[in-house]
């Protein structure tokens, strides 16, 4: 952390208010917010989905998204008022004095092009650089975020190059024409663990190299703990508190900021491994794939009755193959599935309606996974119908019942479409669809990770209750070290396609660890300020040592 | 590289089959129409006697998988004949009709195409301003009007002041610069026909980009709304609107009898049309399979064009 | 000078037409509640002035027997009367009343306008949606039969079916219609290749769901926008079908009254500088303009996007 | 109207329109177009338009049937005998001829020194040559009907003899048939598809369906004739493009005119209008056989059900007259003047159904463009005005493709048309006489059938009068056919363009003669 309260102001934002288009009506994102950032300092925006982080972030730039206003305040950037200034005079400052580092960057690289085109593109247009000079800077920032083959990686398109690189790559070309102000907008969001360490690292590298200042939004607390000077904390477009970060994290003083911080330390307790009796899931050395690739390896594991296994990877490891070989969607080449000890079809289309009621899925996103024309009554009613054959006002019964269990009043919600509902309440409902079938087991695809922490709490603890209510067993498959430590009772450590280490979760917890189980654990970023610094460092010596 | 040639080869070999069932399909349509060319020509006084003869003579007598077989063989060889009706070889028949349909159809396309490409641009960068909405209006109307009515109003307007002719009347003597004048009111009729199809798709093609995360990166790198459209949305935007343009280019080749017979235009369209009032089945034939190919070939193009815009496609990881 | 002036009444009649357009969008909006209301509030001016114009075209065709003068085939007089009060756009070459056939033509070709892309899209939209979801060896053959099918120009295949089968009014419809079906097959299969990899079609799918279920009810409902935006411009696109194939001397039975034919029978007037063709080419073109427009508002809305 | 009408219909055209129009009432022009056309003068290029013309057209006589092909080969060739414009009949080829006392052996003598394009002179082993290539088993010639009749041809020196199996005292009107040039032969037999011919002008280039250009034939033996130095033919299908063409002057003659707009046409400015009256007639022809058409009170009440001056006025553009349901207009010889005049009359038409037992009457009238322009408009008149005599009449538009195979002589009642035949007695014998290929009625009339072989023989002019009249008055008050109307050809040209004072008017463009007759003034 550096001291920045000497140097010049550099952006003053006053009773900024933010209005949204929905429909008809204009409605506030963003009610008078004031927000002030020196030259070379770093302010994190944190706040859950809806806060108002990124209209804020943007409202900066002096730039709405269409169906956005703003309505009132004053934005002054070095001495010019955004708000007054013409859109050719903000236009003149976009890219070359404030710029803009976006949460996906394979989406907002323009696939069209090549890295280094897009890089130059700024610098030229606004007539800094030359193209030739444009391109040898390129290579200049592109070694200093550490990207491998810093002469060739920009002559490829952007799906030529991995996710992490595309990220620092952004960076790059954010830092072209060596703006005062950066804003990032949740730049690692998207990314493995493992990745986002070395992202997070070059990210802050660049900054302090080049004295930019920067805005950080995330929603991650350990991650903008490594990388604000102060945090601002925002709760529905009103500012919660801000403070510079150690005060924050140690001493927060509103009760919604200490709602955040506490968040993590939910867990249940950890039921013993059950030894004997038959499982209710067992995957006996299946290896399959598409096409001619492997992408499951001979991998095999057991799910008992009310207990919950977590399926840990990154990106890749197969874990969701793993899920689609279950449910059948995608026949293994080698080995098998059983359920309550007898072997299932391979393919769904040959398993009976029993078998397929016996085992539910709920999927990470479920703005896809429910259907937007639907309304609730059907979207819940309809496994309900089927397996179980309810009709008429025993089907609604059951339904009223559903909604209720997953904590949702019926009266209001049971016509309700699923535009009509919040993330949380979305995933209640795929919950609740998956409850309908009276399952024994339920495989819970990343169903938080779309979530705020919150909310995903509120979900975790739900399953929970759900799972010794009805005697369930979870497979629950995620990325998310913390929902493992929260919620499982076993742990599936996978990469590339194979089981690296699985057993108990306490077990897995202590070390020694398999080596990826170690950097995975590892990279699972901590509320400690000093955690990168010093993470790096080891890492560096080990390194060194090796 | 290599996956586009795989693609071609997969999509000819398609094609031929298209073609195949297409001759297939056609000649069974001119079997079931009533009455043959050996009728047609000899009239209601022929004896029974006389209509034996001619269709001997024509071989119109043998079954009908049989002359399909022989047509076949004869195509398949690059010899689509002669023309039953008036015993012209089909090629000669056709050559000169084949340059002219193709020529005006190039000739609409230089046209319309960057005029509809320049308006959907623009009415992209304006939309929802008065501009787009008049430039959609006028288009929809453009394309509202049967195509012969579009020709006649524009021949009221241009050509009976005299600053055009009325008849596009060309033959292989006419030199380059009078074949486009005679023939501008013939493509200018088929240029309003088919602006709006395409103006209306490469709005929408880049409309649609427009809530893209790196359109709004573009945005927020200072880039001006028209670099923002040009150079970043359309190249993003070709592979529909490649295929629109292919497929209103292969309705200009094959679509436009209508316009040929205001205008006095010796085209395909024609042709084909009086070879199926003359039965005149191998006429009938090759025109069909040379309008079937164009569709094919133009469908190819745009999919391979379509591919080649697209780098995901072309560089592989 | 002349030019100013028309310029000025194109300027009034646009201005008019809008005007038009926003007074329907405060009738609709405060005649209806709830969602629709909402929806329609946010409507553009064009949308209202679509939606405006749809509804008299669907008035006068409910109603033509009401509104009209004359009958619809009834010789009133000698031919190409000049326009006066008693015959407000004169009469044809029958000496029937031009308005009267107008009215009544507004029934017939919207009528079998209709009839044809509703046909077009039950057989298109079933067999896109099908292909699509089936995928495999149906959707090959399918895709296959379409893309020869698609291969024959419209024109020239819609003649010869009309000449093998006759030019009743039903066989035009179902040749036309299953000429435009082809095109609706590519667009429902294009829209449902999107929307059957979508998690809850694999839900649906895992649930044991029938493939008649499952295309009715989980992909259907969310094709539907880009469908009804292409039935839109389809359904103008039969009049012009119709106007060309009588062109060529094949079309909707005497003494029906169809605007693709009235425009056919008195075009040869616009090369004398007389308007009366451009009535019915009018009454095509407003309507296709007003579809779109509404068309474009709901293409819109389904898109999300925001502006 | 664009016509894409079945090949099949233009052949039927020629056969039954193949014959000369005798005693045809010759256009009489007003005093202003007489004085334009005093002097003939040399030079210019003619373009005339014509809505004719296929890509299927070809150089062979036999499958001569559209006008394109008419006019452009008879501009190329000559023939035995012409028919003048008063319609009489003179040589062309053939100096003169003389028929033996039975009428059944006729000797032509051909005139000297007539010439190919190509330099030949014109032979009477030509001649027979020529002729004998429509007869024959192995003919497939659309005029061998009309040749039928000869069983032998000899060259005789400059004499071509023609033996008859019966006498035809009309056998030289036949010889100027438009099928039958006379075309250079070797071996006895003429090239069909030569591109040679004797006639005034020489084809340069010709694209089927599209155009033809021809020169001036230099050696042509009509010094009174082909003034053109060139003739440019384009086939026009749509009618607004042909009067367009007209009317931006890039054609100086169109044919036809469209009738709907030709009172415009007429006004615009350097435009004329020719219209010829001959005997074109348009016929609604019921099949006699078939219910409810047997009846003749049925019959009687269709024909009161029409208004034939409104068909006239609507349909032809006043280009035409009111036809009587009898074939027989008033230029034939035997016209009968004392005829009462059908008109419409719906109580007539009421009475005429009571006697025949009904109240109303419910039929379908089968109509295409193909069997006349305006085919189908005109049977929408007739139902309108027939719907006050309680009877319905259905309209049935056809496809104009493949008419005459599927509708006409098919469907109980269909639109017909008759270019008319030069005597009575063929026109009769054609399409009346019971058992005829083209009685389209399939009408058989015990008393008509008597005195049409009767009259043939009959060699009093009072009592074949006499026998004529009442044949027409049987034919329009028991006969299947409703006659509305005589229809005129209608030509549209640029005043530029001049002709002689007489057109002829047994053909449209002149007798097919324009190109050699007219001139630019």
């Amino acid at each position: 952390m550096k001291d920045t309260t000497e140097k010049p102001v550099l952006l003053t934002m006053r009773d900024i208010h933010i209005d949204g288009r929905s429909e008809e009506t204009w409605s506030p994102i963003i009610k008078g917010v004031d927000l002030t950032l020196r030259k070379g300092e770093v302010l994190g925006l944190i706040g859950e989905s809806g806060a108002g982080k990124s209209t804020l972030g943007l409202a900066a730039m002096g730039f709405t998204r269409d169906g956005c206003r703003i309505s009132g305040g004053m934005i002054d950037f070095d001495g010019i008022d955004l708000r007054k200034a013409s859109e050719t005079e903000r236009r003149a400052l976009r890219g070359k004095r404030i710029a803009y580092v976006a949460q996906s960057a394979a989406a907002s690289f323009n696939p069209a092009h090549k890295l280094i085109d897009q890089y130059s593109e700024a610098p030229v247009q606004h007539g800094i650089m030359s193209r030739a000079e444009a391109e040898r800077d390129a290579v200049e920032l592109y070694r200093r975020m550490r990207l491998p083959h810093p002469e060739e990686i920009g002559f490829r398109y952007p799906h030529q190059v991995s996710g992490g690189q595309l990220q620092r790559a952004m960076t790059a070309m954010a830092m072209s024409c060596r703006p005062d102000l950066i804003v990032f907008d949740e730049p690692t969001t998207a990314l493995d663990v493992t990745t986002q360490i070395e992202v997070l690292a070059a990210i802050r590298d660049i900054v302090a190299q080049f004295d930019t200042a920067a805005i950080y939004i995330t929603h991650d607390l350990a991650v903008v703990a490594q990388m604000a000077d102060r945090i601002k904390v925002l709760l529905r477009g009103d500012e919660v508190e801000e403070a510079d970060t150690r005060t924050m994290l140690s001493a927060p003083k509103e009760d919604y900021t200490k709602s955040l911080w506490a968040v993590r330390s939910y867990a249940r307790p950890v039921q013993p491994p059950v030894t004997e009796g038959i499982p209710v899931v067992s995957v006996e050395t299946v290896t399959a794939g598409y096409g001619a690739a492997d992408i499951l390896k001979n991998i095999s594991f057991d799910i008992h009755k009310r207990r919950t296994v977590a399926v840990v990877g990154e990106s890749g490891s197969g874990k969701s193959t793993a899920a689609r070989v279950i449910t059948g969607l995608l026949p293994p080449r080698q080995g098998r599935v059983l359920f309550d000890g007898a072997p299932l079809p391979a393919d769904y289309r040959q398993r009976s309606r029993d078998q397929l009621r016996q085992a539910q899925m709920i999927y990470q996103m479920a703005d896809t996974a429910l259907n937007p024309k639907l309304r609730l009554r059907e979207l819940i009613g309809r496994p309900a119908q089927m397996y179980l054959g309810l009709q008429g006002k025993a089907l609604t019964e059951r339904i009223r019942d559903l909604l209720r269990l997953i904590e949702l009043e019926p009266d209001t919600y049971i016509d309700r479409l699923p535009s009509e509902l919040s993330g949380g309440q979305k995933q209640r409902i795929g919950i609740a669809r998956a409850l309908a079938a009276e399952p024994k087991f339920i495989i819970c695809d990343e169903v938080t990770s779309a979530l705020d922490q919150l909310v995903a709490e509120g979900i975790l603890k739900l399953l929970d209750r759900l799972q010794s209510e009805f005697d369930l067993a979870y497979m629950f498959i995620t990325h998310d070290l913390a929902t493992v430590r929260s919620i499982a009772d076993e742990v599936v450590v996978m990469q590339n396609g194979r089981v690296v280490e699985q057993g108990p979760k306490p077990e897995m917890f202590q070390p020694p660890h398999d080596p990826y189980t170690e950097l995975l654990l590892s990279s699972v970023p901590e509320m400690d300020p000093d955690w990168l610094t010093r993470l790096l460092k080891e890492r560096e010596k080990k390194a060194g040592k090796g | 590289m290599s996956a586009i040639w795989t693609m071609i080869a997969k999509r000819l070999g398609l094609g031929l089959l298209t073609l195949f069932v297409i001759s297939v399909l056609i000649f069974g349509a001119t079997e079931l129409l009533p009455g043959d060319l050996a009728k047609n020509i000899l009239g209601q006084s022929a004896t029974p006697e006389t209509v034996a003869a001619f269709r001997r003579e024509l071989g119109l007598d043998l079954p009908a998988h049989t002359r399909y077989l022989n047509w076949l063989l004869g195509a398949v060889q690059g010899d689509f004949g002669t023309s039953l009706a008036n015993k012209r070889p089909i090629a000669d028949l056709i050559a000169t009709r084949l340059g002219n349909t193709l020529f005006l159809a190039l000739y609409a396309a230089a046209i319309s195409i960057p005029l509809s490409l320049m308006l959907g641009v623009l009415a992209a960068l304006y939309r929802n301003t008065i501009f787009d909405r008049t430039a959609n209006a006028l288009a929809l109307s453009s394309i509202s009007f049967p195509e012969f009515f579009v020709a006649y109003i524009l021949i009221f307007i241009l050509a009976q002041s005299g600053l055009f002719p009325s008849m596009s009347r060309v033959d292989p003597d006419t030199g380059f610069a009078e074949t486009l004048y005679r023939t501008f009111l013939p493509a200018l009729t088929l240029t309003l026909v088919v602006t709006a199809h395409m103006m209306r798709m490469t709005r929408a093609a880049i409309i649609n980009l427009l809530a893209s995360p790196y359109i709004e990166m573009a945005r927020l790198k200072g880039m001006t709304p028209m670099r923002v459209i040009l150079h970043h949305a359309l190249p993003n935007a070709l592979a529909p609107i490649i295929t629109v343009v292919a497929l209103n280019l292969a309705y200009l080749i094959t679509g436009v009898v209508v316009v040929e017979v205001v205008f006095v235009y010796p085209g395909l369209g024609q042709l084909m049309v009086d070879s199926v009032a003359k039965r005149d089945f191998p006429v009938v034939q090759a025109v069909a399979l040379i309008f079937a190919a164009a569709y094919v070939l133009l469908n190819l193009t745009a999919d391979v064009l379509s591919t080649l815009s697209n780098p995901r496609l072309i560089h592989r990881k | 000078m002349n030019v100013l002036i028309t310029l000025f009444w194109i300027a009034v009649a646009i201005a008019g037409a809008m005007a038009a357009g926003w007074l329907f969008r405060a009738a609709a909006v405060a005649l209806t509640r709830g969602g629709t209301a909402r929806a329609l509030r946010t409507a553009p001016v064009t949308a209202g002035f679509g939606m405006l114009v749809i509804l008299l075209y669907v008035l006068v065709a409910l109603f033509a027997p009401l509104i009209a003068p004359y009958a619809e085939r009834e010789v009133v007089g000698a031919q190409f009367l000049p326009w006066d009060s008693t015959h407000v756009f004169g009469t044809d070459n029958l000496g029937r009343d031009t308005l009267s056939r107008l009215i009544y033509g507004a029934r017939n070709t919207v009528g079998i306008a209709f009839a044809t892309t509703a046909l077009a899209f039950a057989m298109g939209a079933i067999l896109g949606l099908l292909a699509a979801t089936v995928g495999g060896w149906l959707d090959q053959i399918l895709s296959r039969i379409v893309d020869i099918l698609m291969a024959i120009p419209a024109l020239i295949f819609s003649l010869l079916l009309l000449t093998i089968f006759g030019t009743s009014v039903p066989t035009l419809i179902l040749v036309i219609a299953t000429i435009d079906s082809t095109r609706v097959f590519r667009l429902a299969r294009s829209v449902a290749l999107n929307i059957v990899v979508m998690d809850y079609i694999e839900a649906a799918k895992l649930r044991g769901e029938g493939l008649w279920r499952l295309i009715t009810r989980e992909i259907l409902p969310n094709a539907l926008a880009p469908l009804v935006a292409e039935f839109g411009l389809r359904f103008c696109f039969v009049f012009l079908a119709i106007s060309a194939l009588s062109f060529l001397g094949v079309g909707v039975q005497p003494p029906t009254a169809d605007w693709g034919s009235m425009v056919r029978e008195n075009a040869a007037l616009i090369t004398f500088g007389d308007v009366t063709p451009l009535l019915p080419a009018g009454a095509i073109a407003l309507l296709t303009v007003a579809v779109n427009f509404v068309v474009d508002w709901m293409l819109h809305r389904a898109s999300g996007l925001k502006e | 109207m664009t016509d894409f009408s079945s090949p099949k219909g233009v052949s039927r055209r020629g056969l039954l329109q193949g014959a000369t129009a005798l005693g045809t009432a010759a256009l009489i022009l007003p005093a202003s177009v007489r004085r334009a056309s005093a002097e003939p003068k040399r030079g210019g290029i003619l373009r005339v338009a014509q809505a004719s013309g296929s890509t299927t057209d070809s150089y062979d006589p036999a499958t001569w049937d559209s006008q394109f092909v008419q006019v452009l080969h008879t501009a190329r060739c000559g023939y035995l005998t012409e028919i003048a414009a008063d319609g009489s009949l003179v040589g062309e080829v053939a100096e003169s001829w003389e028929a033996s006392a039975d009428a059944m052996t006729w000797t032509f003598k051909l005139r000297d020194g007539i010439t190919y394009h190509s330099g030949g002179n014109v032979t009477a082993a030509d001649v027979v040559a020529s002729i004998n290539y429509h007869r024959g088993d192995e003919s497939k010639s659309a005029a061998k009907p009309i040749v039928e009749a000869i069983t032998d041809i000899k060259a005789d020196g400059n004499n071509v003899v023609f033996t008859l199996n019966a006498g035809n005292a009309d056998f030289p009107f036949i010889m100027s048939d438009y099928h039958l040039p006379i075309l250079p032969s070797s071996d006895g037999k003429i090239d069909p598809m030569t591109k040679d011919g004797c006639g005034g002008y020489i084809i340069d280039s010709w694209e089927p369906g599209v155009s033809a250009k021809l020169s001036r034939n230099p050696n042509y033996w009509k010094t009174d004739r082909a003034w053109f130095d060139g003739i440019e033919l384009v086939s026009i299908l749509d009618s607004a493009a042909r009067q367009n063409a007209l009317i931006t002057g890039e054609v100086d003659v169109i044919d036809p005119v469209d009738r709907n707009t030709v009172s415009l046409l007429e006004r615009a400015a350097g435009i004329k209008i020719l219209a010829t009256t001959g005997t074109q007639h348009y016929v609604f022809p019921m099949d006699t056989r078939v219910a409810p058409f047997t009846d003749n009170n049925v019959r009687q009440a269709l024909k009161y059900a029409l208004d034939r001056q409104e068909m006239v006025d609507k349909i032809l553009g006043g280009y035409g007259s009111v036809g009587n349901d009898h074939p027989i207009g008033p230029s034939n010889r035997y016209f009968n003047k004392d005829l009462e005049q059908h008109s419409y009359d719906p109580d007539k038409a009421k009475f005429f159904l009571k006697e025949a037992g009904m109240d109303r009457l419910n039929v379908q009238l089968s109509a295409a463009d193909a069997a006349f322009t305006g085919a189908v408009d005109a049977a929408v008149l007739y139902s309108e005005k027939a719907a006050a005599a309680g009877i319905t009449i259905e309209v049935v538009r056809e496809p104009n493709d493949g008419y005459w195979d599927n509708v006409w002589m098919k469907k109980p009642w269909c639109a017909s048309y008759w270019g008319g035949r030069p005597t009575e007695d063929w026109m009769f014998t054609t399409a009346y006489a019971a058992g005829a290929p083209w009685n389209e009625s399939f009408w058989d009339n015990a008393r008509f059938n008597e005195l049409l072989i009767a009259a043939r023989s009959e060699l009093n002019e009072e009592t074949r009068r006499a026998m004529y009249y009442e044949m027409q008055d049987l034919c329009a008050n028991q006969g299947g056919t409703v006659m509305p109307m005589y229809a005129s050809y209608v030509m549209g040209m640029s005043d530029k363009v001049a002709h002689p004072e007489v057109v002829a008017a047994n053909w449209t463009l002149d007798g097919f003669r324009a190109i050699e007759r007219w001139w630019f003034a």
